[in-house]
């Protein structure tokens, strides 16, 4: 069996930033009101994010996506055998799980300017986002969200299908001398 | 290049981050209504100078459906709220009130 | 009137231009018209001029709030064509683009009108499909269209980049005789006309009410009184759900913004208009040597005359895309107009429920082409209360029959 | 001769030297410069020719507002026309080229116009070329065109050599100008602790205040400007961005501003523009004022120049514009000119001030200094053509004799205006000050943001204030006051000082001399660059063009590149006069975005080449590419249209696939088809509500053809459904319908049926999709092993869950091309895996990869439909015959009332048949079948139209499907299709059924 590959395959661009393709992430989409939203974070052992937040333990990260909407995000291999895990967790609770690993595709960008090469390419306001907030929003023409990993790193996601045009993007925005010396 | 705020997220969103659903609060008409009140629910519009009720979007966001209060003529934003309600809250009428001590109400 | 002429202008540049009179009148309202049309853009001023040619109604006001011609006919990137897909509209938009072919000499004033050729670019299969049905539907409606490969397009449009790296260009449905003409000089030339004619063109009186009595209109209140009238036309394009509101009843139009942008000036590069449909864009040279360009509708309720700058992006975005050279061209200026878009994106051109009341809008962002055809039609309608063939298939109940007049399925924007 | 002066140039670098060329002569400058200053510096007077008369032209601005010095920049693929040289650096090797002037800017032919200006009135060209009638669009129009337009177009091959971006930014206060006021107002906000960003569009901070002297908090202003800046920069919370324009002020807050990153470093990879995009709670003009021209006789001759430019030159850049100056004013302001000209050892020959008295502070300087002032005196008239040999003055009215004076350059001041464009953008209104002679922005009627109040702040002489010390006093207002509106706290500091100066008001003088008569109103320009003159706007307010919005449309005052920054009030000042009524009430025209020109290129920004739009690829897209697919563009997906192998042409590849697919067995990549998941206990009722068939009826496990459509009743998206369970189905969309369908069920869930239990996920880019179609199907995917895909374990119609080929999948026996195919599903990152695995296991039966093409006419020649061919979105499912799959027990479904409309019922309706033509031929793609006679508008009528018009391959014919009148009633028949030949022929076609291939279906259920 040969591994999953994402759209990007360990792209990787140094400018006076450097972005690389962080590689196939284990994501899991579930939606449900509070009490399954409750459920699903004691099931992973993880704290319920609360609106724009995300909760991480170890590797395992809890983003809050909408007033029903969790996304888990884990190993590649283990979102499958969590999801099922999940499943029982709600049991008969009126909710949907779905394991959507190779929907998407998460980037890191890295760098004392970082932030720069965000800031050209999405309209939320960087400042204002705060540890443990995953900002939903948009990345130039297409749907994203992105969250602070520690001062000078990022991560941002977006669907497959666009995860080259988003690395282009941030490749583009991050070439040496484009700098915003802000 | 409005700006709302998403009452699920509590971000004051970007119109690009949004998408507009037109006139809010109509009732759907369907099999059994008459010809008129199902063309009047599809097709006559209030389209007022002033304060429109309307649905948005935050679509590159959570995704949720919220509504709006908005000044068509100024652009003012009076109030956003959460699209379950089939008639703008008392909150929200007073906040138009606030500012337009004679409006009364859309048409 | 004085007549306009080569000679005019010779005998008045030799006094230092003393002699020219006013292009048209400046009344102060009567107390009761024949008909009052609402609205001096191009629409109800080629109505009042055809009330007066077609049919000697010539006791009729146009009222205006503004200046006459200051609203989307003012402000419109003037493509004039009438390859429509839909027989009701090609029959309207044709009639109206070979009204604009004598205009000049019918009004006395050069509107210029320019039949320097129209392309719409196909740039998907789907869209070369829609045109090739376009072409069939105008060879049988009278309207003159072929559908032309790439090689030609490049030829008539020197600057386009064929090989665009995402949407290349395919073909285009070519409209030889349509182009675009000077759309103040429209306005201009009809008040001029229907001045001459006698009628009273009020500008700056803005209708702010509607009388009835027994279900028929009886006068308007203006910000310079009270008018009487028996026919009263409404033609005020996005303003129609205001004075529709006024009269109480409702119209299937939502008012949002249009936006259109020129360039700085350049030496001439382009010499038919172009609109590219699936990117968004369209443009024309201006006699003077700007590029006219337009766009997109945004998506909400608005009666500012802004708009959001996104739209502005794309569309430019889209046209540096088409036309490369464009992207060392600097914007000069950019504005928007309130355009009234219909639940089918096709025009009224109707009574309603209000005896004597008629209402011609719903033109959204494709009207300056229509305004002759629109005004002989509306003129129909006015004097003998019911419409004639032209308008026949715009009335309001096509909307409770389902009976749209769709044209958007040919593919893209309707300007 | 150079006319450099020794030691004046603040801004210039004499230590180095920079080489350029105009019109290909060479020149040099200095680091610092601007394009203006050199060619000025190197007694270059005349730069270029007007619009209309081709009358020569020199510099008469030195920023924003210059009119007439346009150039052809650079060239080749960093060629830009009609770039401004006093807004230009100057850099090493820059080239310029006059515009507008043939064969050259000396000999110009066009310059006959001047000549017969007496009949080219403002819009005679309205009122003439009307007969004969074809002349205009043969003759006269053409010969219009030829000479339009100002600079260059760019060469169409050239591809714009220079990249471009965007940004964005959010902040609480927004300073746009850096002057001492747009500084002072930012030091006030950041005081209070709010986050600060100011925008200079020069290169230089400062302003005004350094050339114009005086003194602020004790210190030189370029002592203070520099120490501002220093101590802003200093601040965390302060963003400064100078040779950043504030291009436009928008809705709630939005600003854009325009950075020139790398004009004067073409080549050193930085992106040429960058276009910001800014979010600011409140924002603060302090944009300064533009000095307005005199319109006297001539003053559009080169040398005549604003007389704060003339200073400019000469502070800034050491230039002398000329040895001999003469000043001609209506206000104190210009006095500084004369003073510092003399300062700087350069003659002055004299000060007409046309103020009856001159008693101010600087007009005392002037006589101390020995300078000549002539006041109640005005120009009447210029000598020279390419250049100021003199002038002639007399009383302001014109009487009293004239004297005759020589001089090289004429400096003229007819007061300031406030830059209030930015205030007016997004509605802020302007009131008159009739007393400064002067529209200044009306604080009581701002532009309002989202929340209603105010977000607008006017700061210094972009409030009115002309004096430093009020204007200081004013920015610093404006600062404190928008901070606090910002949220952030009020500084306690003071505002910044400068000492009071004593001056003389103005006199509004709007021509001069006053008692002009028509031929000297007739050489009064009031903008230079559309040549428009006094005489013509009022001619305009003669014929009635009395809205200063007709005047602004018929003389095109106003319209040219620098949107009338000199000659707008002067104009309607003007207006007014001829219309005998106040200034208030002509109003001005409307000001709109950008301040200056923008390039085109910044606004697309990135967004160009690769990254025009987003380019979805499905996750066998390289393997697609590699094997050198015709790609065809899908909404913002690219799909394989069809693969041709070499020397093979497209058509030829398209019918190669379905042969192959038909005889053996094909694969394609299906991934871009929407798959969304409805789960819930409603779900099943929702999906009634949905689908116009019953899909809650659906046995878990098995498939159904369903359709949807809009509450218009409009078809609008058809695809398989699949039962997962109790409560799941699983939806298949059209590949444009997946995100929109998606959005269209989370509208109807959550703004109508909100208390239904359903959720959705779009699950469409979470698989990669492999359809294998074809009579040897079954046994590729027996040989991929793993799964038990014979007809009993999985009949037709039917879906599992298993592992193919080792990889996890889900397998659908579901068919669009009629033959016996199976839908293979996996992760999308195992999907090029998967994709080897089926052509590996295909390859004994030569399994070929076919395209859109290849599929869209397999199932044409099954008679399925397409959305988007059968369907153009005024097509109900009851036009295609699809009644079978309509149900009739539901009460509602999305549509059904809508199908109900009297139109929707009409008998009349065209609906779906198959065609067939008597002679094989295929029907041309659009074709309509013609009727009898002609309708009441006389156009031809018809009876249908062709929706897939296709050779089939497998036939060896045309065949068609088509909505015709009545047609299902017509079987059999024969009708006519229109062609476009030109000649009248018509192709017969039969009316038959719509499937031509495998009528019982037996082929896809094996
Ligand atoms: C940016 C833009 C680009 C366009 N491009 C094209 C194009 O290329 N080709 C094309 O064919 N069409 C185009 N259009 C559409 C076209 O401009 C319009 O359809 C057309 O001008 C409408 O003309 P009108 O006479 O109906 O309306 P308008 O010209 O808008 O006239 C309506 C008048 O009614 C007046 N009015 C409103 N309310 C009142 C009241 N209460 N009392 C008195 N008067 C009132 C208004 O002041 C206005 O003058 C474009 C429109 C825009 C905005
Ligand atoms: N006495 C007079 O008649 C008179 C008249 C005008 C100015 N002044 C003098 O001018 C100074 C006024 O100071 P101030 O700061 O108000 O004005 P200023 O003109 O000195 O500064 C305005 C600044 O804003 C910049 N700017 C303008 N529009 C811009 C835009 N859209 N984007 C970015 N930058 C832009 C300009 O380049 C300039 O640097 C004082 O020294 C005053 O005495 C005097
Ligand atoms: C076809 C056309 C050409 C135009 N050309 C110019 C131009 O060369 N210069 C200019 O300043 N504005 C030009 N404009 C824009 C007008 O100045 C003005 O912005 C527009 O008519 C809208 O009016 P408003 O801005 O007064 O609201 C043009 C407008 C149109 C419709
Ligand atoms: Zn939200």
């Amino acid at each position: 069996m040969s591994d999953p590959v994402t759209a990007t395959r360990n792209a990787r661009f140094e400018g006076f930033a450097t972005v690389t393709d962080t590689g196939p992430r284990g994501m899991i989409s579930i939606r449900g009101d509070a009490k399954v939203c409750a459920a699903a974070a004691k099931t992973l052992g993880l704290a319920l994010p609360g609106p724009r937040a995300i909760t991480a333990k170890g590797d395992l990260q809890l983003a809050w996506m909408s007033p029903d909407e969790l996304l888990v995000i884990c190993d590649y291999d283990r979102a499958p055998e969590l999801a099922e895990k999940l499943e029982k967790a709600v049991g008969e609770n009126h909710s949907l799980v779905a394991v959507v690993s190779d929907a998407r595709m998460v980037f890191r960008v890295e760098g004392d300017r970082a932030d720069e090469v965000l800031r050209k390419l999405v309209p939320a306001d960087l400042d204002a986002l705060a540890p443990g907030e995953m900002r939903r929003t948009r990345i130039a023409q297409v749907a994203g969200a992105l969250w602070m990993v520690e001062t000078g790193c990022y991560e941002v996601m977006c669907f497959r299908s666009v995860g080259v045009y988003v690395f282009d993007l941030l490749a583009n925005a991050a070439q040496h001398g484009a700098e915003l010396s802000l | 290049m409005l700006i709302l705020e998403c009452p699920y997220c509590g971000i004051h969103a970007d119109e690009t981050e949004l998408e507009n659903g037109g006139e809010a609060h109509l009732t759907r008409a369907t099999v059994g209504a008459s010809d008129e009140e199902f063309e009047s629910y599809l097709f006559a519009r209030a389209n007022p100078k002033g304060v429109h009720f309307e649905r948005w979007r935050h679509a590159y966001g959570c995704g949720k459906w919220f509504l709006a209060a908005r000044d068509t003529v100024t652009l003012e934003v009076f109030a956003t709220y959460c699209a379950q309600t089939s008639e703008p809250p008392a909150e929200v009428l007073k906040a138009i009130r606030a500012k337009h001590p004679d409006w009364e109400g859309s048409a | 009137m004085k007549r306009y002429s080569a000679f005019a202008i010779a005998r008045e540049g030799l006094r230092y231009h003393k002699g020219w009179e006013r292009a048209w009148g400046s009344p102060e309202p009567k107390k009761r018209y024949d008909a009052i049309i609402v609205g001096a853009g191009g629409h109800g001023l080629a109505t009042a001029f055809y009330l007066g040619k077609n049919f000697g109604i010539t006791n009729v006001a146009v009222l205006e709030k503004g200046w006459l011609g200051g609203g989307n006919t003012g402000r419109n990137t003037t493509i004039i064509r009438s390859n429509y897909l839909q027989d009701p509209s090609a029959a309207i938009y044709e009639k109206s683009r070979s009204l604009y072919e004598t205009m000049s000499q019918d009004v006395n004033m050069n509107v210029m009108f320019s039949p320097r050729g129209v392309i719409m670019l196909a740039q998907t299969h789907h869209e070369v499909r829609g045109y090739q049905r376009t072409a069939h539907a105008n060879a049988l409606q009278g309207v003159e269209t072929t559908f032309i490969g790439p090689q030609k397009v490049k030829e008539l449009v020197p600057i386009i980049n064929l090989e665009g790296p995402r949407y290349p260009v395919l073909g285009g449905l070519w409209q030889a005789r349509g182009g675009t003409a000077r759309h103040d000089a429209v306005a201009w030339g009809y008040a001029r006309a229907c001045s001459d004619m006698g009628m009273d063109i009020i500008q700056n009186c803005a209708v702010t009410g509607i009388e009835t009595e027994g279900g028929a209109v009886k006068a308007v209140n203006t910000s310079k009184g009270r008018i009487e009238t028996g026919k009263l036309a409404l033609v005020v394009a996005g303003h129609s759900s205001d004075l529709a509101e006024m009269a109480g009843f409702r119209l299937p139009i939502e008012s949002v913004a249009l936006q259109a942008l020129v360039s700085e000036p350049i030496k001439p590069c382009m010499d038919v208009v172009v609109m590219a449909n699936t990117v968004h864009g369209y443009l024309s040279q201006s006699d003077k040597g700007e590029m006219v360009i337009g766009g997109g509708t945004d998506h909400y309720n608005n009666y500012t005359q802004r708009g959001s700058f996104h739209h502005i992006e794309e569309t430019v975005r889209a046209l540096v895309e088409t036309f490369p050279m464009m992207s060392r061209l600097k914007m000069l200026r950019q504005w928007g107009g309130i355009v009234d878009m219909t639940g089918d994106r096709s025009p009224l051109i109707s009574k309603t429920p209000v005896g004597g009341i008629f209402v011609n809008c719903g033109w959204g962002t494709g009207g300056f082409k229509a305004i002759p055809g629109s005004g002989w039609a509306m003129a129909e309608l006015v004097a003998k209360g019911e419409p004639g063939p032209l308008a026949a298939d715009f009335g309001i109940e096509r909307f409770r029959e389902g009976r749209f007049i769709d044209e958007s399925v040919a593919a893209g924007v309707a300007h | 001769m150079s006319h450099r002066i020794d030691d004046a140039g603040r801004l210039i670098d004499r230590t180095r030297r920079l080489r350029f060329s105009f019109d290909g002569r060479p020149m040099t400058g200095y680091a610092g410069d601007t394009l203006a200053s050199a060619l000025l510096a190197g007694g270059q007077m005349m730069v270029g020719r007007s619009f209309k008369y081709h009358r020569p032209r020199g510099v008469v601005a030195s920023g924003v507002e210059e009119p007439n010095a346009l150039v052809n920049l650079g060239s080749g693929s960093r060629l830009e026309p009609n770039q401004r040289a006093t807004t230009t650096a100057l850099f090493d090797r820059l080239e310029a080229r006059s515009q507008n002037v043939w064969p050259s800017l000396a000999f110009d032919i066009g310059a006959v116009n001047q000549l017969i200006a007496r009949f080219l009135p403002a819009g005679f060209y309205y009122k003439t070329f009307m007969f004969p009638r074809v002349a205009w669009e043969k003759l006269f129009e053409p010969f219009i065109r030829q000479s339009a337009g100002l600079g260059r177009a760019p060469d169409p091959e050239d591809r714009d050599a220079d990249r471009y971006e965007y940004t964005y930014h959010h902040t609480d206060v927004l300073v746009i100008g850096g002057g001492v006021a747009g500084l002072a107002a930012a030091r006030a906000a950041a005081a209070g602790g709010a986050k600060v960003m100011v925008l200079e569009q020069e290169r230089h901070w400062g302003g005004r205040a350094p050339v114009d002297g005086g003194e602020i908090d004790g210190l030189d202003p370029d002592a203070w400007v520099k120490a501002a800046v220093d101590e802003l920069e200093a601040n965390d919370n302060v963003t400064l961005r100078s040779a950043t324009m504030g291009a436009g002020v928008y809705d709630h807050g939005y600003v854009l501003g325009y950075e020139r990153v790398a004009d004067e470093t073409p080549g050193d990879g930085r992106p040429r523009h960058r276009l910001w995009r800014i979010r600011a709670r409140q924002v603060v003009t302090a944009t300064g004022a533009l000095e307005r021209p005199l319109s006297f006789p001539g003053n559009d001759v080169p040398g005549v120049m604003l007389a704060a430019a003339v200073r400019d030159y000469a502070v800034n850049y050491g230039v002398a514009v000329g040895r001999r100056a003469l000043i001609v004013t209506n206000n104190d302001d210009a006095y500084r000119t004369a003073l510092t000209l003399s300062k700087l050892g350069l003659e002055v020959a004299g000060i007409i001030d046309a103020r009856p008295a001159a008693t101010g502070a600087l007009a005392e300087a002037a006589r101390a200094a020995g300078l000549r002032v002539m006041t109640g005196k005005a120009i009447t008239g210029v000598k020279g053509r390419r250049a100021v040999t003199g002038a002639t003055i007399a009383n302001l009215d014109g009487e009293g004799g004239e004297e005759a004076l020589t001089c090289d350059i004429i400096a003229m001041s007819g007061g300031w205006s406030p830059v209030v464009h930015l205030w007016s953008h997004c509605g802020g209104k302007l009131s008159w000050d009739a007393a400064a002679a002067m529209f200044r922005p009306d604080p009581a009627r701002p532009p309002r943001g989202a929340d209603g109040a105010a977000f607008v702040h006017t700061a210094g002489a972009a409030t009115g204030h002309m004096s430093l010390s009020e204007g200081l006093a004013d920015a610093h207002a404006a600062g404190k006051a928008a901070a606090k509106a910002a949220g952030a706290k009020a500084t306690r500091k003071a505002a910044p000082k400068a000492p009071e100066e004593a001056q003389q008001p103005l006199q509004p003088v709007w021509i001069m001399p006053t008692n002009a008569g028509p031929a000297k109103r007739a050489k009064m320009w009031l903008d230079y660059q559309n040549d428009v003159k006094v005489s013509d706007v009022q001619l305009a307010a003669q014929e009635g063009y009395q809205s200063v919005e007709h005047t602004k449309r018929y003389t095109t005052l106003g319209m040219a590149t620098d949107q009338g920054k000199l000659s707008n009030i002067n104009g309607l000042a003007v207006l007014s006069d001829a219309l005998g009524q106040p200034i208030p009430q002509t109003g001005t025209t409307t000001f709109r975005p950008p301040y200056t020109p923008i390039s085109m290129g910044a606004i697309a920004g990135e967004a160009r080449g690769p990254l025009f739009q987003p380019l979805r690829r499905t996750p066998m897209h390289d393997m697609h590419e590699a094997r050198g697919v015709q790609w065809e563009p899908v909404g913002h997906w690219r799909r394989g249209y069809a693969y041709p192998k070499s020397g093979e042409s497209v058509d030829e590849a398209v019918n190669r696939e379905i042969l192959a697919t038909r005889a053996r067995v094909g694969m394609l990549d299906a991934s871009t088809l929407g798959k969304i998941l409805v789960k819930g206990p409603d779900a099943g009722r929702f999906m009634d509500m949905l689908y116009t068939n019953m899909m809650s009826s659906l046995p878990i496990g098995k498939c159904r053809y369903g359709l949807m459509c809009s509450e218009n009743g409009f078809l609008s998206d058809d695809g398989v459904v699949v039962r997962l369970s109790e409560d799941s189905w699983l939806c298949h969309t059209t590949t444009g319908g997946a995100d929109r369908i998606h959005g269209h069920m989370e509208d109807w869930l959550q703004c109508e049926w909100w208390d239904w239990k359903v959720y959705t996920a779009n699950l469409t880019e979470q698989y990669a999709q492999i359809a294998v179609a074809g009579p040897k199907a079954r046994e590729v995917l027996e040989a991929l092993g793993g799964m038990d895909v014979s007809k009993e374990a999985m009949p037709f119609m039917t879906y599992a869950d298993g592992v193919l080929a080792d990889i996890p999948a889900r397998v659908f026996r579901i068919s669009f091309t009629g033959e016996l195919s199976f839908e293979i599903a996996v992760p999308a990152h195992r999907g090029s895996e998967m994709w080897a695995a089926v052509a590996k296991a295909g390859a004994p039966h030569d399994i070929t990869p076919y395209g859109t093409e290849a599929m869209h006419i397999m199932r044409a020649e099954k008679g399925f439909i397409m959305i988007g061919d059968e369907t153009d979105g005024t097509v109900i499912p009851q036009d295609l015959g699809l009644h079978w799959a309509i149900s009739k027990k539901k009460d509602d479904y999305l549509g059904k009332r809508a199908q109900e409309r009297s139109h929707m019922v009409d008998p009349d309706r065209w609906r779906l048949v198959g065609l067939r033509t008597l002679d094989g031929s295929v029907i041309p793609d659009g074709a309509y079948a013609v009727g009898e006679g002609l309708n009441a508008n006389g156009q031809r009528n018809t009876i249908g139209r062709v929706t897939s018009t296709y050779y089939s391959p497998t036939l060896a014919k045309g065949i068609a499907m088509g909505l015709v009148r009545h047609g299902p009633e017509r079987m059999g028949e024969v009708i006519d299709f229109a062609t476009l030949d030109g000649t009248g022929t018509v192709i017969k076609a039969e009316i038959c059924g719509t499937c031509f291939y495998d009528h019982e279906g037996a082929k896809a259920d094996v």
